[in-house]
């Protein structure tokens, strides 16, 4: 090339060796950020698409305007939640290891922005996941051996077998099917939403995305219908600063946070700690009113790290500092909500190591009676049969004659 | 009985089911206040209200997306494509997800959406007002694909769609909105008028999805065709006065290949046209079916006859267009074999 | 339905019978918004994506920081291309209801935006147009005869016969070619100036697209890719207020301009009155500063209004009043940079009456050259067999097959 | 001569590429620093630098639509989809603009834009991580369509899909990268260590677009295969001790049908098979250009062999993958025939 390249190439703080470094993001204090009232204009709220939002400060305290005001047994059902999605992430990616299950996907760090969501919100409320949303069936109290089911495609799987496990769905529970297909889902729960409105009722739908998959075409298709037709939806990027290799700049986090997205289309924008469970909360609480009393849908960026690999497939040291994780500013989910409430006194350390047993064992037996349901190759086996069923609803003729093959194959 | 053109009857359809039930809503690029490009929604918007006709922003894939959102929610949503060269930017809510909610949910969800597109050329609409993209569409399983060719298919197969479950891309030949067209574009343009599927029941009434109709008995030689296409066949016989068995294929997929094979053990010689480009096409299906199902009784090569492996020209639309003449050299093609 | 909806639909201001109304188009004094330097962050000149930026006052003076201070020369070549566009489209539309040409695409009232952006630009600028920037053609000079040529798909048609009319391009004029697709080359731009940048060359690259057609997934594209590689892009949004039959209001126009949506990837964005010559010269002769200095890419959105039909094939008084354009505020582009220029002393009315006789002249002229070279019907007439060319550099087999058998159908 | 696998041998083509033309550059999600995420283009960026090989942002449409702005500015993008199944959001500027700038501006303008994609089953994917939806594209003109079935061909194939003017889709079989599969999972895997091709010359060579390649010649029945079906093919051929003439396909558009005629007409039967869904599959094409170019020569119906017309599932994949016992029955049921 004759001249010498000038496009710019967004850089990432920290490549493997080096010292990590999060000084690029942009903090503000707990408690500093203002509380507009759910009905105000979006234009006259900007500055939460900028600042952070943040309820838990470094001495524990929960303070400020955003201060959701649980009380005790809330806050012990969100430890809960969090701490067992923790437990059940590390028993399946062991499973995973053991060749139990072919895949899983954790969402280590990153519980608080399900968690705290899916108990802020309604049970009516639709959600929409992405398949690091785990938190969301275990918060509304999904039985785990129904999610180790799926990860067995065994004879109980929701999904019989037919996708990749952690792609589980939830219809009773009002949780929606989680797709390969990144942010498909976003556009998705707009039109879930604009539904409910056109038959008046009350209900919202929330749904996720990760940062990455913000720059996907159904991101924007997402942010114009909801604005367009101020559909009762929360919108949620997760910003967990990593899209398997590729940092969040490259989904143009350099420049904006995320959350600014929504303002270049009038809707609320508002960036908040995503490892702040009570933050989180606060947030989520507040887009969901604002959405029922017909303020239309709201941007969330949840600002936090993706502490794991990106899935069982991965190998983050090949790209990022293997101590990353622990230089990330926002600390880790659980542990700020435990020394909130141990500060608080709702809570203690030896609670804490007793509740960890408590939900491995409860893991444990939930793996057990998973197992007895077969897995890919041992015990009960789904039929292959099914393997035709669903594709459409009644099963049409060339696909029976397909089935009568296979059957033919098999005797 | 009325006598509607394919608009009419279309509009019809998507009256009935708005009438009968709540959930029917539209959506769509211009199909509100202004009743669509081609005028299929008028007046619609105006009966049922603005929260069950909706203008919707430009963005194929957003409709189909929200349209999604919609069915799972209870809605039953009818999305307008307003040309088939547009689906293309909604192609991965269409496969990715309209196509596989069931299957992947083992039957816990679904959306029952009906997409509505207009196809076919002839119109001086110019390589991206002009195609016919079901062939890329009938290779996509999990969802039903239609093709009316007369205003009473249209309205009872779009009927049938809506009710449908699945999730159903209706292709609208809009070469044949006004009218039944025989490949020739010097003759006048000829109204549904006097055509006897130009006769339409005003009420609600089905056309079954995944049955092809024979439109003309005949013992010679078979002719599969849909869309635009069973009007120039016709005429194509007529020219040639072979005594064809015409099939109007009408659902592409699932297809039913029963009628077909029958006719073509019957008849033993088999043409397939169709407007769209030839490689790949839906013909090819066709022709492979035929040839493995009833290869005893072929006694010549299954032919087709398509649009040229080109995209559709603007200035020699009617050298492209799978004419009279070249179904007819076709017919006579496989008829010469004994 | 059981309960009250509560979707929103975007209403437009009037419908067919009612009073125009424009009072939702926000306004700035001409002169009155701020000109930053051209190397200043995005997100220190959000205010552009508000305001209106104009330079011709009611008064028909030009004033303020945006004044581009063209000379008389300038004046008055742009104004010429503007008004041989205008003619041209008169012309074409009068040949369309005749039958000679099977579609045709006005842009009247909107000439200002291809315009001055292309006599803003340098010339080994990359244009990437849509279908109602023709303008774009005249003032790089196109002979207007090729372009008539295109739109009666004649012996001299540069698609040679194969795209509907007005999809023009010029490759050695450095436009791109205009796509029936809405959006495409948004996002195409970006990748022509990424590869500029990646080259070391200083030419940029600028696109244009409707305000209706940013709702589709290539605007975003365009955006994220823009932002992130930081691209040499001006990137023009029309917002001619309607798009076929629907409002602006259905694209999201609502809620906030369309050039807000630069900001939410941290793109600047320029709201600029489009129907001001000279505040278009010079927000592009900005944004294109910036661009080749290395400052990336800047959203313009142009304030103007489709005062013609969509295209041929529609009615607008099917859908709005009859009259709304005599009510748009910001006036006629011609007649503004006239009056200006007329009150400024380098032009009269009996100059401008002659031009218009010497363009309608031209443009005559130019459409019986045109002739010569056939219509689709008589004339000269293309090779059909040409129609097999050019789907791959070299024909395949099955299409030398094809046309063989085209060949002897027509013998 | 050096032993590669496929990952290698792509690497390999692009190392050599990047080297010989600064035009060429790579772009996708995970291909720079990482080196994607099957370790195609790993070592390149840090070779070559970060303007030659660039990370993207998740978005399949503005990959393709950026690299045709830089293949209209000069350069040879080769860009990669993570999976064949992520291709859907990229459908419509690669039907509706890369497939169409040549033709629409009369050779004015044109993209030389090679899409590279790993598709194909058989790793515990599940539905969106083993589609082979090559007969989607095949039906797009404008384009050519490529699938590799080793690394020597992988290889000189991508580098004649770089070095071409025209858009080429090259899909390559993710399940052979590291070895020939022959269908049986229980197998230990095999490298492609000593499979003949996997020698491959560490430096420029080119295999033709364009190009069937006779595997294995026969004189009983006619295999038609690609990708990783060449090698499953092969396997049941053996098992079944038939006189096949396997034809690795290689290029599916534009078609080598020359040599696929050639060959059966001397054959006389013919198999297909593909991983892709049956219905309007590629297998369509292929049996319907043979019934019609070797009607008199065939003695018995074209059979096809192919993925299910269903998702392709995570917990059946070889029940639904068209394995040896089934491509073995076809040949079976081609060669009862007299
Ligand atoms: C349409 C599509 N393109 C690409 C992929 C492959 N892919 C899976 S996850 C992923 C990264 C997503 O990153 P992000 O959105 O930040 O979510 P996170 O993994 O960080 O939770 C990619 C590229 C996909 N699944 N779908
Ligand atoms: C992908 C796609 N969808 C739909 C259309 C049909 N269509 C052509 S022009 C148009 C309206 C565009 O409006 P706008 O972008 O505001 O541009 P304007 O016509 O006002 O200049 C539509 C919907 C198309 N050409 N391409
Ligand atoms: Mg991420
Ligand atoms: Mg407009």
């Amino acid at each position: 090339m004759a001249r010498t390249p000038r496009l710019h190439i967004p850089q990432p703080p920290a490549r493997p060796g080096d010292e990590p470094d999060f000084s690029y993001v942009e903090l503000s204090d707990a408690g500093a950020v203002s509380r507009p009232e759910v009905t105000s204009r979006a234009r006259h709220m900007e500055n939460l698409a900028l600042e952070l939002v943040r309820v838990i400060d470094d001495q524990h305290k929960a303070l400020g305007p955003w201060h959701p005001q649980l009380d005790t047994h809330d806050l012990q059902v969100g430890l809960r939640h969090m701490l067992l999605t923790r437990v059940f992430d590390d028993r399946m990616m062991a499973m995973q290891r053991q060749g139990k299950i072919s895949f899983y996907i954790k969402s280590t760090g990153e519980e608080a922005v399900s968690i705290a969501p899916a108990m802020a919100l309604q049970p009516g409320d639709m959600l929409f996941p992405s398949y690091r949303t785990q938190g969301l069936q275990i918060a509304r109290g999904r039985n785990l051996a129904d999610l180790m089911c799926q990860c067995l495609s065994n004879t109980n799987d929701m999904c019989k077998g037919r996708q990749m496990p952690v792609m589980y769905h939830w219809a009773r529970g009002n949780i929606f099917s989680v797709s390969g297909n990144l942010t498909t889902q976003f556009p998705q729960a707009v039109g879930w939403a604009m539904a409910a409105a056109i038959k008046g009722e009350d209900d919202i739908a929330a749904a996720w995305i990760g940062e990455g998959s913000s720059a996907e075409a159904d991101f924007h298709h997402a942010l114009t219908f909801a604005a367009v037709y101020q559909a009762p939806v929360v919108l949620n990027v997760v910003n967990n600063q990593w899209a398997i290799s590729t940092f969040q700049g490259f989904a143009g986090g350099e420049r904006r946070p995320f959350a600014v997205r929504g303002l270049g289309h009038g809707i609320p924008g508002i960036r908040v700690d995503g490892n702040d469970f009570l933050a989180v909360y606060a947030v989520t609480q507040w887009a969901a009113e604002r959405a029922r009393q017909g303020g239309g849908p709201t941007l969330i960026e949840h600002v936090t790290y993706r502490a794991a690999a990106h899935s069982t497939s991965d190998d983050p040291s090949r790209y990022r500092p293997r101590d990353e994780a622990k230089a990330w500013p926002l600390g880790d989910p659980i542990e700020r909500l435990k020394e909130h409430m141990i500060v608080e006194g709702s809570w203690s350390e030896k609670q804490h190591e007793k509740l960890v047993v408590e939900l491995e064992e409860y893991c444990a037996e939930a793996w057990q009676e998973a197992l007895s349901y077969g897995t890919m190759t041992t015990g009960p086996q789904l039929d292959q049969h099914e393997l035709f069923d669903d594709v459409l609803k009644d099963i049409p003729a060339h696909l029976l004659a397909q089935r009568d093959e296979l059957r033919s194959l098999s005797d | 009985m009325a006598r509607m053109n394919m608009i009419q009857a279309i509009n019809s359809a998507m009256d009935i089911m708005l009438e009968r039930d709540t959930s029917v809503i539209i959506i769509g690029q211009d199909v509100g206040y202004f009743g669509g490009v081609f005028r299929c929604t008028e007046g619609l918007q105006r009966k049922y209200g603005e929260h069950r006709v909706l203008d919707a922003p430009i963005a194929e894939g957003g409709i189909i997306a929200s349209a999604i959102g919609m069915g799972v929610n209870g809605l039953r949503p009818v999305a307008e494509i307003q040309f088939a060269d547009y689906i293309y930017p909604g192609c991965d809510q269409i496969i990715s997800e309209l196509a596989r909610l069931r299957y992947r949910t083992a039957g816990d969800f679904f959306a029952p959406v009906t997409i509505r597109t207009p196809c076919g050329g002839g119109i001086r609409g110019g390589q991206t007002h002009s195609q016919s993209p079901e062939g890329i569409f009938t290779h996509v399983c999990g969802l039903k694909i239609l093709m009316p060719s007369n205003p009473f298919d249209a309205k009872g197969l779009l009927i049938s769609a809506i009710e449908d479950d699945d999730p159903v891309i209706f292709f609208e030949p809009k070469r044949i909105y006004n009218g039944p067209f025989d490949g020739d574009p010097n003759k006048p343009a000829v109204p549904w008028t006097n055509h006897p599927k130009g006769e339409v029941p005003e009420d609600y009434y089905t056309v079954p999805i995944g049955r092809a109709e024979i439109v003309q008995p005949g013992e010679d030689v078979t002719i599969l065709c849909y869309g635009t296409m069973v009007h120039v066949a016709q005429a194509a016989a007529e020219l040639t006065e072979v005594d064809a068995e015409i099939i109007d294929i009408r659902t592409m997929s699932p297809l039913d290949v029963d009628t077909i094979t029958t006719s073509v053990e019957k008849t033993g010689r088999c043409v397939i046209t169709h407007e769209a480009t030839r490689f790949s096409g839906f013909g090819a299906e066709l022709a492979a079916t035929i040839q493995e199902e009833c290869f005893y009784h072929l006694v010549a090569p299954i032919l087709r006859v398509t649009g040229w492996d080109t995209p559709y020209p603007h200035a020699f639309e009617w050298e492209y267009f799978p004419g009279q003449q070249r179904i007819s050299l076709a017919l006579e093609k496989v008829l010469e074999e004994t």
